[in-house]
Order: structure tokens, then sequence, then C-alpha cells
């Protein structure tokens, strides 16, 4: 087991590595290729009266006329061992993990993801209880009434629930419950939960429910897919010929397969949220990765997109890594491969 | 006894009369099962041979009552120790599942749950019908894991189905579906998944069960060389409906049924010279739901001429021949006699 | 089967190896695989209805623009003419009630430029389908290439391809999209403006979808490896070229077709929340997710320029869902 | 231009409908219009565009928060290291340059006034040396007093580094300080021979060349004083020696500032702010929508931003005329333009510049500012709001500027183009309101034949790689460019050499995107920039604008305009015309 979960992670940290060696190559090596020079870049980051003096500053403080390794190097440093970056007349310090500076707003790019987090994580959060709730539960019992009109109905909902693109969900439930109705405050309302709590839960119930609506769907459709894929194995026949209680064949055999695959997928999902739901968050203005990394791509801050980019990657990676894990605790066949 | 359905407790400790499971779907209804009658006594094995989609493991199933409450529809009766259980609540039946009457699958990887441990499964098993306590049940447990011959089962017990093999996961089964004592033991293609040399230590170790216990056994196979060893009477089964049916001389030596024949032409035996031909049934077998008209069996046979055009028809009736040996054919007994002594036997001795 | 497409969020339903193993254990004589699954489908009322809407939408989307100006024409207003005159400039939302909906503007007007909603939809149509179509298409390529090789040498190969695929499932998507769109050149690969983009686009989601239709791939040929006809050609001397294309493949057919299908639609909402993130096709060029961008700062005050493109798109993809789901029914009855 | 950002000099002009004369003497020094102090106890008691002309809600009540919000957040809330018109405006709160505008509504809050300094500036003979003496006993939040050199220090850091990008860099650009490695690479101040400091209280400025309006250089927030030995660099942002009326009580970048009384400013001293509220609380990165509603509602003050209201509360303004009296529509410093580019065919063709002029449909390419609301349809180069402004009309298309077909064919043919031609639009990809101009030019273009493609680039490198890259320009074959352009101080020469002067063409950032090099134009700004007489300098812009008009290049849209709203709860509101929305140091709550 040990060694297992030694072998996992090691796997995880060269696919991290694999990742920022990618992703750097995008946002690097792509324009360059495309024939961006450094001046050029450096000339996004120089004000609009930059005289060439600023520009070649820019180019060396930034170290954007190193060769491309070189710099690859210094951003793989920064992350594990911190890295000091120049603010005028002295020297900032800015310890591991080190994504660098904003180009725009000079903050280290870190801080600024921790900041950014607790509103992913609320809405993440929030939305995979329910959806997981409600996509499970529907799932299970479309499942054993399967072909019923109860079945019928909860799969035609979920179908539409996967149809729906999250941003039109999300202005449809704006216009309706915070602008017309006005149940619900509106979009950019978030409020942290240590800040007030009450408004913490008022902003997100919608983006909640928007985002869950999606995933419950999603979930319904694959708890009923795997319950009926269950259902019809041969153990459940033979749990079934020892004379045990449909309930208990349900909850005690078929349940425990088909909700293990299900976590499997949740632990993903909530991996990529944590990444950012930048769709939601940029629907419903909350002040989250998502939106960080938006307005970043939007004002060509390359560290906080690299550094969003890696976070939200690390978190994949991670959630990939305690899925692996779990299944492997879950699934006493894993153990032995 | 097949026309004359009883509504009466019968003699038998187990008897089917007229029983029918269709399925209804959407391609149309599946007649997996159409019209099936037998007995069997305790102490006594029934064999039930057929092709795949015969019928027979839905047999079994519906016997078990494991189609009750499903979509199926299910007609005819089911007499248990003189209890009826096509009318019985799906509740009453289950309650007898597992200790009256039990099953041993076919595949004993996927038909037991790879998150439990054998013991678990086992314990599961004999705590549904008794009420003691898990420690009481492990210890059965291990007794029976015991009793089907696994090594060192106080250790094994706790172990996974993956971690056995083949064999001892067949045994584990086994045990699993005696350890309450049934009465009805049915075993749907015990040894198909086994290596031959396990197969035999499997079989016996059945027949041995099987006395130790008193129980009445249906085995059902695909494979007439099981049975040989097994049954004292054999069911042959094809399209839904028993074709023949008679004590295991009967079928083995005096077979009437040209499916029957056929069986017996495509069984592989030692004694017969690697380079022989078999002699297969050309064909597959009918769809369940467009039965062929007349007799099921018309298009794949090779006498469908000699029956007076009644093959393609008529649907034959399910008749005696002499002494409790049943056959459903068009030709008359005299002739299917003739063909099995004259051309048939002798093609399968010519050794 | 539509992923989540929130930003990154891109889980396929997992049912891949389960599919299309053979018919089952009821066996029914005389028809092929085809014909049964013909038969179900036509059965399936929900699939007939989704395969309708589909086949409307394509040609719809055929026949917008052309020939002589296409259905656009016919119905009268071209979908990048401004009518100022029937906006309030001091709110910069149609004069008229409903937001302008009316015989000659069915789905009403833009707000800011009153341009015709209704042709808007219809050009858009042709470019949420052609990407979608498209990207599929180099999905399905690509994917079913690699994961044959994956699934059929094993070892090291199968590996690297395994190992890629983790890969490509690691990243966040959508803010790759976004980014190398955004950094997109004007011309390059001697194509510029609009057909270059549009390239980008659907080279960037069927460069990044590909590893779902490899893993089913993969999955089939690892177990069609195993089945006897492939040991027969093998046993017969046939090359692994042969055996991959000629025998192979032919069992692929169906499932790649299934999951086709239902990436179809996962790549329409991917297109149209590139066009809905800013990065989709230049203007005036309408698309259904670029509508909807400019559709945020005015739903309050004209919520149909909301509604219908985001309409537009529900029908779209619940069409190609319900289609997808019938198809993989029909051929895969244990899925029922 | 990076950043929407900028100040304009605004003499209201004729266009104005409101007479100015309305508003005599300025509204500080607690001498009101009479009669707006009565009304200013309720806004019900207001009237739509009240607060551009006037004192509204005049209180000189002290206490309560005042609370901003802005959807973006500031390149800085360094004085040194921003670029936006409203920061300069709000900066002013916390850093005192050396000049400063008026505090009046209308005319006069175009007039500079003495904020650091004891007067305005003392050129010498040559116009090349301009000489400030500070006012005595003027001390940081710390009790500190501020002195010369911490005025050159601030001069030196905010355009010699090449940390601190963000401001605009025309004191490098005018100073005579050669080979100068500004104060973060060379600590030694005294090697800075652009600004001299004889003693603690003189500040003299040396040029390269004569500059008559330096005063207004000197009004731009980086003259504020910076100790060198509290200067952090990009970090300075976070802890600002203040000077103004307010200092930091504490700053979340992004997120949220709080500025607290700062006790040791003296009112004595500083005949241009008030400090009415205890606190003043700033919110970053708030959405738009919301900003509006919580406006509506009363919850904040102030939009800091001073961009308007978005689309769904300007319905709602307009249709409710209590909302509607409580708002305010003034000119912004800003033209939106398109440019043709003078190099691209067939652009090179003055006939073909005229057909794109006469061909536009005017209405549409105002519809996406917000209508009327948004914008009143321009035809000159300069806004009605520069000093010299002067309205005319050279290419009168057709009746409410909805285009003149006839015009632009005869013009097209006058080009040798009688069917028309192809060429591009280049708009910044990211402002939909630009791109949506961009469609309607494209529209009206496509009526006389000129099938236009529109090319979008992003905003962030537009100027240094696309359209302000005249190689990039010729070789993409973009002839239109959708701009818009705001001065960095009031004149016309902060508003137009920049984009006209044919020596400011620059083979990246360029804003002369036209490549107009007219020596006439050139002469005239060189003229008008050593002309001291302020009368005759306006007269020469004015001669400037007609010139830039006359080669068709230069082709605006809308003199762009905003809607401000004022909730009740705020006090002491005008509309500052040097920046184009509300004087952010007067302001003051209504308790509740």
């Amino acid at each position: 087991m040990v060694a297992f979960i030694v072998r996992r992670v090691i796997a995880a940290v060269l696919m991290l590595a694999v990742v920022s060696a990618a992703t750097f190559a995008i946002f690097f090596l792509i324009p360059r290729a495309l024939g961006q020079t450094p001046e050029g870049m450096a000339s996004r980051y120089v004000g609009r009266d930059a005289t060439p003096e600023a520009i070649q500053g820019a180019v060396k403080r930034l170290h954007l006329d190193d060769p491309l390794i070189v710099q690859y190097g210094r951003f793989a440093k920064g992350i594990v061992a911190g890295e000091d970056y120049s603010l005028g007349p002295r020297k900032a310090e800015c310890p591991a993990p080190c994504f660098g500076y904003s180009f725009n707003n000079n903050q280290p790019v870190w801080p600024t993801l921790l900041d950014r987090l607790p509103a992913t994580m609320s809405l993440a959060a929030g939305a995979a209880i329910l959806w997981l709730i409600a996509g499970v539960s529907i799932g299970i019992v479309s499942a054993l009434r399967r072909g019923t009109a109860l079945d019928r109905a909860a799969m035609t909902v979920a179908l539409a629930g996967v149809s729906l693109p999250i941003y039109f969900t999300g202005l449809v439930s704006l216009s309706v419950f915070a602008y017309t109705l006005g149940i619900f405050p509106g979009g950019g309302t978030y409020t942290s939960i240590s800040e007030n709590p009450i408004a913490w839960f008022q902003a997100l119930v919608l983006p909640w429910i928007t985002l869950a609506f999606l995933y419950a769907a999603l979930y319904a459709r694959l708890t009923r897919a795997g319950m009926l894929e269950t259902m019809g194995e041969d153990y459940i026949r033979t749990a079934r010929a020892k004379g045990l209680k449909e309930s208990t064949v349900v909850t005690k055999h078929a349940l425990r397969a088909t909700l293990t695959p299900i976590l499997t997928i949740f632990g993903l999902d909530v991996g990529l949220l944590l990444g950012g739901a930048v769709l939601t968050e940029s629907t419903f203005s909350i002040p989250g990765v998502g939106k960080l990394v938006i307005d970043a791509i939007r004002g060509n801050d390359l560290p906080v997109v690299l550094g969003v980019t890696m976070f939200a990657a690390f978190f994949i990676v991670l959630a990939n890594l305690i899925v692996d894990i779990l299944y492997a605790v879950v699934d006493p066949r894993v153990r032995l491969s | 006894m097949t026309t004359a359905p009883g509504s009466s407790a019968p003699d038998s400790f187990l008897e089917l009369r007229d029983l029918r499971i269709h399925f209804p779907t959407e391609d149309g209804v599946v007649k997996s099962v159409d019209g099936l009658s037998f007995k069997l006594d305790r102490g006594k094995t029934l064999g039930i041979v057929g092709e795949s989609g015969s019928g027979k493991s839905v047999t079994s199933l519906g016997i078990l009552g494991l189609h009750k409450g499903g979509r199926a529809k299910i007609s005819g009766e089911i007499w248990l120790d003189g209890e009826e259980l096509v009318g019985a609540s799906v509740d009453h039946v289950r309650t007898l599942r597992g200790k009256k009457m039990a099953m041993i699958f076919q595949d004993p990887l996927s038909s037991m749950h790879p998150y439990y441990t054998v013991g678990a499964q086992i314990i599961e098993a004999y705590r549904i019908h008794h009420k003691v306590s898990k420690q009481v049940a492990r210890k059965h447990a291990i007794d029976m894991l015991g009793r089907v011959g696994i090594p060192q089962p106080d250790k094994r017990v706790d172990s996974y189905p993956h971690e056995f093999s083949g064999g001892m996961r067949q045994r584990a089964m086994i045990a699993m579906a005696l350890s309450c004592d049934p009465e009805l033991l049915i075993a749907d293609e015990p040894t198909t998944a086994l290596d031959v040399t396990v197969q035999a230590q499997i079989l016996d170790l059945m027949l041995d069960l099987q006395r130790e216990f008193n129980s009445a056994l249906i085995v059902i196979t695909h494979d007439l060389g099981v049975v040989a060893e097994l049954s004292d009477d054999i069911l042959v089964m094809y399209g839904g409906r028993c074709v023949e049916y008679g004590s295991a001389e009967d079928i083995f030596y005096r077979p009437e049924h040209p499916y029957t024949w056929g069986l017996l032409g495509s069984m592989p035996r030692l004694d017969r010279e690697p380079t022989e031909r078999l002699m297969p049934i050309k064909g597959s077998p009918p769809s369940l739901i467009n039965v062929p008209t007349g007799c099921a069996f018309n298009p794949r046979c090779a006498y469908e001429g000699r029956t007076g055009g009644k093959a393609t028809t008529e649907v034959p009736q399910l008749a005696e021949t002499e002494g409790g040996h049943l056959v459903r054919c068009h030709m008359p007994p005299a002739e299917r006699r003739a063909i099995w002594e004259n051309e048939i036997k002798p093609m399968l001795e010519s050794t | 089967m539509t992923t989540p497409l929130d930003v990154s969020g891109q889980a396929m339903e997992a049912q891949p190896e389960a599919v299309l193993q053979g018919t089952g254990g009821k066996a029914i004589e005389g028809r092929s695989l085809g014909q049964i699954a013909w038969t179900r489908l036509k059965r399936d009322k929900a699939a007939v209805a989704g395969a309708v809407v589909v086949v409307f939408l394509v040609l719809v989307a055929i026949f917008a623009e052309r020939p002589f100006g296409g259905l656009i024409a016919l119905f009268g207003d071209s979908p990048n003419i401004p009518n100022n005159d029937l906006i309030d400039p001091m709110t910069s939302a149609p004069t008229a009630p409903l937001g302008g909906i009316s015989l000659e503007h069915p789905f009403g007007l833009e707000p800011v430029n009153g341009r015709d909603i209704f042709a808007r939809i219809l050009s858009g149509a042709q470019i949420s389908l052609l990407v979608a179509f498209l990207a599929t298409l180099v999905s399905v390529v690509i994917g079913a290439l690699l994961g044959v090789l994956a699934g059929y040498f094993g070892g090291w190969i199968d590996t690297v391809i395994s190992r890629l695929m983790d890969v490509f499932l690691a990243f966040p998507l959508l803010l790759f999209a976004i980014a190398i769109v955004g950094a997109l050149p004007d011309q390059a690969l001697g194509m510029k403006g609009n057909a270059l983009r549009i390239a980008v686009i659907v080279f960037i989601i069927g460069f990044f979808s590909w590893p779902y239709i490899a893993r089913i791939v993969r999955g089939q040929t690892l177990s069609l490896r195993e089945r006897e006809f492939v040991d027969a050609a093998r046993s017969l001397g046939a090359t692994n070229r042969y055996i991959i294309f000629r025998e192979v493949f032919p069992n692929l057919v169906a499932p790649i077709l299934v999951y086709s299908t239902l990436l179809i639609p996962t790549n329409i909402m991917f297109e149209a929340s590139l066009s809905f993130l800013g990065v989709g096709v230049n203007e005036p060029q309408a698309s259904w997710g670029g509508m909807l961008t400019r559709a945020v700062d005015y739903y309050q005050i004209a919520p149909h320029f909301m509604i219908v493109p985001g309409l537009a798109i529900f029908i779209t993809v619940m069409a190609f869902n319900l289609l997808g789901d019938g198809l993989r029914d029909a051929l895969d009855p244990r899925a029922r | 231009m990076r950043k929407t950002k900028a100040l304009a000099l605004a003499a209201l002009g004729t266009t104005l409908s409101m007479g100015l004369a309305a508003c005599g003497g300025t509204a500080g020094g607690g001498g009101n219009n009479t009669g707006s102090g009565n009304q200013g106890t309720g806004a019900s008691g207001t009237a739509f565009n009240d607060a551009y002309t006037k004192l509204v809600n005049a209180s000189d009540a002290k206490g309560g928060t005042l609370k901003f919000a802005l959807t973006d957040e500031p390149d800085s809330t360094d004085p040194g290291n921003t670029y936006y018109a409203w920061n300069w405006n709000f900066s002013r709160l916390y850093a005192r340059p050396l000049m400063t505008y008026q505090p009046a509504p209308g005319e006069e809050g175009l007039k500079l006034v003495p904020d650091l300094a004891e007067g305005p500036g003392q050129a010498s003979e040559d116009g090349k040396t301009w000489t400030y003496k500070l006012k005595k006993g003027i001390k940081y939040d710390d009790g500190t007093e501020v002195k010369a050199a911490d005025v050159k220090y601030a001069i030196a850091r905010s355009n010699f580094t090449s940390e601190l990008t963000d401001g605009p860099k025309y004191f490098a650009q005018y100073l005579d300080a050669e080979g100068y490695k500004g104060p973060y690479k060379d600590k030694n101040l005294d090697d800075f021979k652009g600004v001299e400091t004889p003693d603690d209280y003189t500040v003299v400025f040396k040029l390269k060349a004569p500059f008559s309006e330096f005063d207004f250089l000197v009004a731009n927030p980086q003259s504020a004083p910076v100790p060198q030995a509290k200067d952090t660099g990009l970090d300075y942002e976070k802890n600002v020696a203040s000077t103004g009326p307010y200092k930091f009580e504490s700053y979340e970048v992004g997120k949220q500032l709080n500025l607290v009384k700062n006790e040791n400013w003296d009112p004595s001293t500083d005949t241009t702010r008030k400090q009415l509220p205890d606190r003043i609380e700033v919110q970053y990165k708030q959405n738009a929508d919301d900003i509006d509603q919580r406006l509506l509602n009363g919850q904040i003050h102030v939009d800091l931003g001073g961009t308007g209201v978005q689309p769904a509360a300007r319905a709602k303004i307009v249709g409710k005329p209590e909302l509607k009296n409580s708002s305010d529509n003034p000119y912004t410093p800003f033209n939106r333009y398109a440019m043709m580019s003078t190099k691209v065919k067939p652009f090179d063709n003055i006939e073909c510049r005229k057909a794109v002029q006469y061909a536009t449909d005017k209405v549409a390419t105002q519809a996406p500012w917000g209508g009327p609301l948004g914008g009143d349809i321009g035809s000159t180069a300069m806004t009605p709001t520069t000093v010299g402004y002067k309205p005319f009309d050279l290419y009168p298309n057709g009746q409410d500027h909805k285009g003149d077909k006839d015009k632009a064919k005869a013009s097209l043919a006058a080009c040798g183009q009688p069917n028309g031609f192809e060429t591009n639009i280049a708009v910044r990809g990211d402002r939909v309101k630009e791109v949506q101009v961009a469609e309607a030019l494209q529209a009206s273009l496509d009526q006389v034949g000129i099938k236009a493609t529109i090319k979008k680039y992003p905003s962030g490198d537009w100027s240094s790689q696309y359209a302000g890259k005249p190689e990039f320009v010729h070789k993409n074959n973009l002839g239109i460019m959708i701009a818009g352009w705001g001065s960095d101080w009031p004149s016309g020469f902060g508003f137009l050499s920049q984009i006209v002067d044919g020596r400011f063409i620059k083979d990246s950032g360029n804003y002369n995107m036209m490549e107009l090099d007219d020596p006439t134009v050139n002469e005239l700004l060189d003229k008008g920039i050593q002309t001291t007489d302020t009368a005759a300098r306006n007269e020469i812009w004015s001669q400037v604008d007609k010139k830039v008009m006359e080669s068709a290049a230069f082709m605006p849209f809308v003199y762009e305009k905003t809607l401000l709203f004022r909730p009740s709860n705020l006090t002491n509101v005008y509309v500052h015309p040097a920046y184009g929305m509300y004087d952010y140091t007067w302001l003051g709550v209504k308790q509740q």
C-alpha cells in the first residue's frame, strides 16, 4: 500500500512537471514562435508612454531576454524554492511556491490565488453537496423505477440539464430570481463567509443551484446507467439467490459498486472546479480563481495565467491522486495491481 | 403427467407444471420458457441440457423466484415441498431462497461481489436465515470452506474472490450455496469456467455433498459429459421447451430426438480419435421471439422431410415413448429408433 | 452525454467498456446488428425526434445563406444590417414591445444596433454545426488512431498513449483554448480571418477532446484483440496493419459512431463557450455564444436577446444528445 | 492609448445647451450659488444635469463614511504610477501636486490654482526653466514637513525607472536629464539634473525646449512629493505618504482601500479640498450592474470610475423622472473616432477617405456608446470641452448624419474606385462597444460597395504591436482603425500633439495611426506651444483641428458623454470639468 501511494505521488509530481513545462511552452514558446519579441512582450507592461529605455528596463527586469529554457528554469525554481523580485529600490522576497508577480498590479501571484480560493471553494463545495445528493438519489430512484413515468421525467430533465449552457442557465436564473422576483441578490454580491455568513449564503444560492443543476443532471444520468449496469451483474443475482431482501441487495451490494466509480468522477470534478469555475464565476461575478484567470487572460497578465493554470492542474492531479488512493481502499481488486 | 396439469400438491419434492416465463421487450415477447414440466425427488439429480438460449438458465432462476416482480410474465406452477411458488408472495419465496433452495452460478468470479471477502459473503448468506452472531457465522463459514476442500480455511475466509484460483472460487461458491443446508440445489454450468482436471474434482465434490445433505440437485449445462456423470434423469431443452426427457440411460443409449442426437454427436469424448470429425448441429438456436412455426427444431433438423410436412405446420407434442421416456417429435417412435440404431449410433461408435 | 462545461469541467460519462460487445444472450436470428439497431432506433420516439431536429438544423445551416442568400434572404433581413431606427437610442433596447418581435423580425431585434436576431441565429447555426462537426472529426481521427494503437499493441505504446491522455485530461482545457485562440496571429497556414479562426477553434476543440474517443476505442480494441477472428487472422499470417484496418476497425465503427454523435453536442457547447468568452469567430459573423455575450449587458432590458440564442444552443445540443442516446441504446441493448 | 484614462481641459463649448453663466463664481470657499443651497437639501429638488452646472446638495456637514465602488482595480494607488483619469481625481484626497484645478463646475474648473506651490510656475525668459516655490508648513501624515527634494524625487521615480511604468512620461520627455538612470539604479539624486532644488522650498524644472503649458504638467499627480526614505518602489502604493485631507488606513490590493482623516492636513494651506466624511471606503472589482443597483439604492455613493451606469440602469434612469433628476450627463474628455491610414491603399487618396466620411451612418456608430446619452455625434478632432474647440463639419453626411450615399459614391468615383474596394477595419477585440462601432461602420460601407473586414486585436498589444505599429498596419492593409483619445492635460496641444503631429509617428506605440505628416500641422503645434498668450494659443489649436479634418483621415464618431447617478445621500456634488466626473475631494454624505 505504501509503495502504491509512493508510486502514485511520484507519478503525480511528474505529471505536474510535464504540465508546467507544457503550460510554459504554450504561453511563452508559441508567442515566440509566432514572432513575438522580448521587447514586444515587455511593451505590454510599460505603459502608454514607454521610452525604448523603459522597454529595455522591463525586458531586463522580467528577464524576457533570457533563453526560454532559462526562463522556465527560473519559473520552476520559483515554484520550488522561491525567487527574489525587484520592486524598485529594494528586492522583494517571494517565498516558495512563487509564481512571480502580476504584470498588471504587481502583486505576488500565489497569495492572490490563495485569496481567491475561498470563493471558488465556497462555490464548488456547496454545489458539490447539492449535486451529489440530488444527482445520485435521482439516478438511483430512476434506475430502480426504470421505465416508469418518474424515470422518464427525471431523465428528460437530466438530459435538458446537460444540454443547457451554464452561462445561459445562470443568466436566466439571475434574470428571474434576482431582477424580476428579487428573491436572491444579483451578480457580484459575493461576500466572504467570515465577513457575513448570511450574505455569503444568499449570494451563493443561485450559483450553487445553477452549477449543481448541470452536474446533478450529469450525475443522475451516470448513476442511473451505473446502477442499471450493476443491477444486471451476476453478484447481484447471487445476493438475491441468497434470499437477501431487495432493499439490502440495493443498499449493500448494488450501491457500493455503483457509487465507487461515481465518487471517482466526483473527486475529479471537484478537483476541476477548484481550479476555477470560469463560466459560473464570470456569470455571477464571483471573485474566485476562475474570474481571476479570465481577467488575467484579458489583461495579458501572464504570471497570473500561468499561476492559475498550474494551480488548476495541481488540483486535477491532486484529485486524481486522492481518487486513485481511495479507489485502492474501496476496491480490493486494485491493491494487487 | 405432461398433459394433465393439476392444482393439488404433488408427491414429488419438486414439480413444475407447464411453466411459462415470457419477457415482453420492444422487439416482441421473448418466450424463454414455454410450457415446461418435470418432477424431481430428494436425493435425485436432474440434468437440464441445451444450447445457450434454450431457456435452461431462465428455468432455474424461475424456480428460485428471481424473475418475480420484474418484467417477466410467469404462469404455470412450481411445487416445492408441497408449496406452490408461482402464486406465492415475493417475500415468501425470498425466505425460501438460500435456505430451502440454493444455487451455484456459472462464473464464480462475476457471481461473487468483488468488494467483500469470501467469508463475509458466506457469513451474510448464513445470517439471513439463522439468527446467530457474526462469530458463530464466521466459524460456520470456515467450516463450510473446509468441507468444500479449501486448504487453510481460517485464513482464506478473509480473502477476496479475486485472490482465489478458479477452482477454489467455485468451491467457495458451493460453500456459500450449501451454507444453509438447502434441500434443492441448482447448479448452473458449475464447471464451464474450469479446466478439465478441476472440473472432475468439482463434480465429485458436488456428488459427495448431495449425498451428505440428501438434497435434490438440478445440474444445468450444455455439456452432456457433465450430466452423464451426475444425473439420474436428463431433460433436453430446445427453444424454451423440453424436447426429450428420460433417465440417463434413455438419453445416452436410446435417444430419440434428432436434437439430442446432435448434442451427443457434438460431445467431445476422450475415447475418440482427435482426427475424427464431430457431428455438429448446423445452424444456430432459434429466435425466442419468432419461434419457427411447427417444430421449433425444423430449420435445423436433418429429418424434417420425414414428417410429411407436419414439421413446419404443427407443433409436436411431448409424448411418452416408453417407461417415462418422453420425446417431442413428429416422427413415429419406430422410425426414430430405427434412425438411431441404424444411422446415428454406428456413426458415433465408429471407432 | 454532454460534459459539464464550466471552465475545465469535462468528465465524460463513464460507461465506455460496456458498450457494444455483442447483443447479449437473447439471440435473434436473421438480422444484422445494423438492422436491429435501425429497428430499435426507429422505435425510440425521443431519438427520432432528436434526429428530425438534427436533420432540420443541418439543413437550415446548409441553406442559411446559400444559394442566392438562402433562407435568410427568403425571410427578409440580413444578419449584419443595423436597424437603428427601430431602437430607442436612450435605452438601446428595441422600441417595440417584446424585443421587437414581429412578422418581419420573428425573433426580435438585437439591442443597440437593431440587427435581426432570426437572421443571426440562422447564420450562427452554420458556425455552431460546422465547428462541432469538424472538431468531432478531428478528435475521432486522432482518438481512433491512438486508441487503436494503444489497445492493439499494448506495452510501452499503450503506456505512452495512456499517459498522454492523462496529461491532456489534467489540463484546464478551457483556459488553454482561450489563451491560444486569443494569441492567434491574423494569418497563418495560408488562411486568414474567420477561416483561420474557425480552423484553429476546430483544431483546439478536436485536439483536446480526442482522449475521450481514444479511451473508448482503446478499451474496445483491447477486447477485440483477444477475439477469435483476430486470432484467426493472425494465425493466417495477416499483418498488423491488415488486422487493424480489416478486422478491428470495422468492429469499432459502431462505438465510434455513438460517441461521435455524443461528442458533437459537447463540441457545440464548447464553441459556444469560447464565443461567450470572446474568443470565437470574428464579427460581424454571428455565433450563438457571441450573441449571449452581448446579451449579458442587456438581459434586464431585452431578455429576448438572451433567451433566443440560449434556446438555440439548448435545442441543438438536446437534439444531438437525444439522437446519441438513442443510437447508443440501439446499438447496445444492455445500456438501456 | 493603453488604458482608458486621461484628463481633458474642458472648456465648455458653445454646443452646450445650458448657460454657464448660471454658475458664476467657484463652488469653493463655501460660496455657493444662492439657489442651490436650499435645493440641495433633497435630491428631489434637483434636476437632470444640475450637478453639471452647480453644486448640488451643498452641505458642510461632517462625518459619515463615503463609499466608492469600482468595477476594475486601479493600475496603482501610487500617485506616481497611475494613468486613470478617475485616479488623478481620487488621488488628490491623499496626494497634493504642485498645481491643481480650481474646484468649480463649468469653465472655471478648467483653471489651474497652486496646490503644493505658492503660485503658478515662473518661466524664464527662454521658457526653458520653470520655478515653483513650495508653501511652508505642509506636512505628511506622519508630521514631517514636505521638502523640495521630495518633489524632485517623485518626478525622478515616476519618470525614470523601469518599475513604475503605468503613468505618463512627459517629464522624461521634456526635462533636460540626458543619461539619468533613475533613482533605483542611481541612488544619488544629485545626478538628476532635470530638476534642481536650490533650497527646501524651491523646485526648478530644466526643459529641453520652451513649453508654455508646463503648469498643466505639474498638475499631474506625479508631482506630489514622495520622501526618498519611504519609497518602496512598486510597494509604495500600499503605504503612500499622504499630504491630502485623508490617509491610508488599510489597503488590500484589488479588493478594498480605506482612508481616514489625516490630522496633519492643514486646511489653511489648501484652498481646493474639503474634509467632510470621517472615512472613505473603496471597493474594487465590483460587478458593474451591482454597483448600479447599490448606487440607485443609496448603499454606495459613487461609481469611482466615472464611466457612467450600465444599460440596465440607464434604462431605469431614463424611464423614471425622479431617477433622471438625480443624474448628470457630462462630456468625458474622450473623442471616439476612426483613423484612416494615409499610407494604406486606397486611402492614400483623399477622395477614398472622403467616401468613408460621407458613407458612414453616424447614428449607427453612436448607438454602441449608448445613443445620445453616450455621446454627441462628432465632426471635429477636438471635443467640445477642449479649449479652442470650434464646431464645424467638413463632411456633412446627409440628414441626421445617417450617411450620404451619393456623395460617397461621387468621392469613390473621384478616387478612381467607382465600384468600391476592399479594406480592413482594425479594432480592439475586447472592447465590445468599439467592435459594435466597427460592425456598424462595416454595414455602412457595404452600402456603397466598400467591403471591409473586421480585424480584432487584443487591446494589450494594440498600440505596441498592431494598430500602433505602422509596419504592421501597412503589411496587413489596415485601412481603418477604431480608436479613442482623451488628453492628459487640458490644452489643445495635450489633446492633439500625440495623435496628429507627424513627428510623433513612431515605429511602435504610435497614436498618429493615420500617419498624417502635414508640415502645416506640425508647425502650428510648435508655434502654439511656444505662444504664451492663452487666447492666441487656443486659436492656433482650432486651426490645427481644421487642418486635421481637412485631411479626411480622421473620422470622429462621438464626443463621449456619461450618465452619472448621484444618490440623494451624497452631498456637495458637482461635475468637475477637468475630470468629467464628480469632484471626489468635495463630496460629503448625509448621515441617516
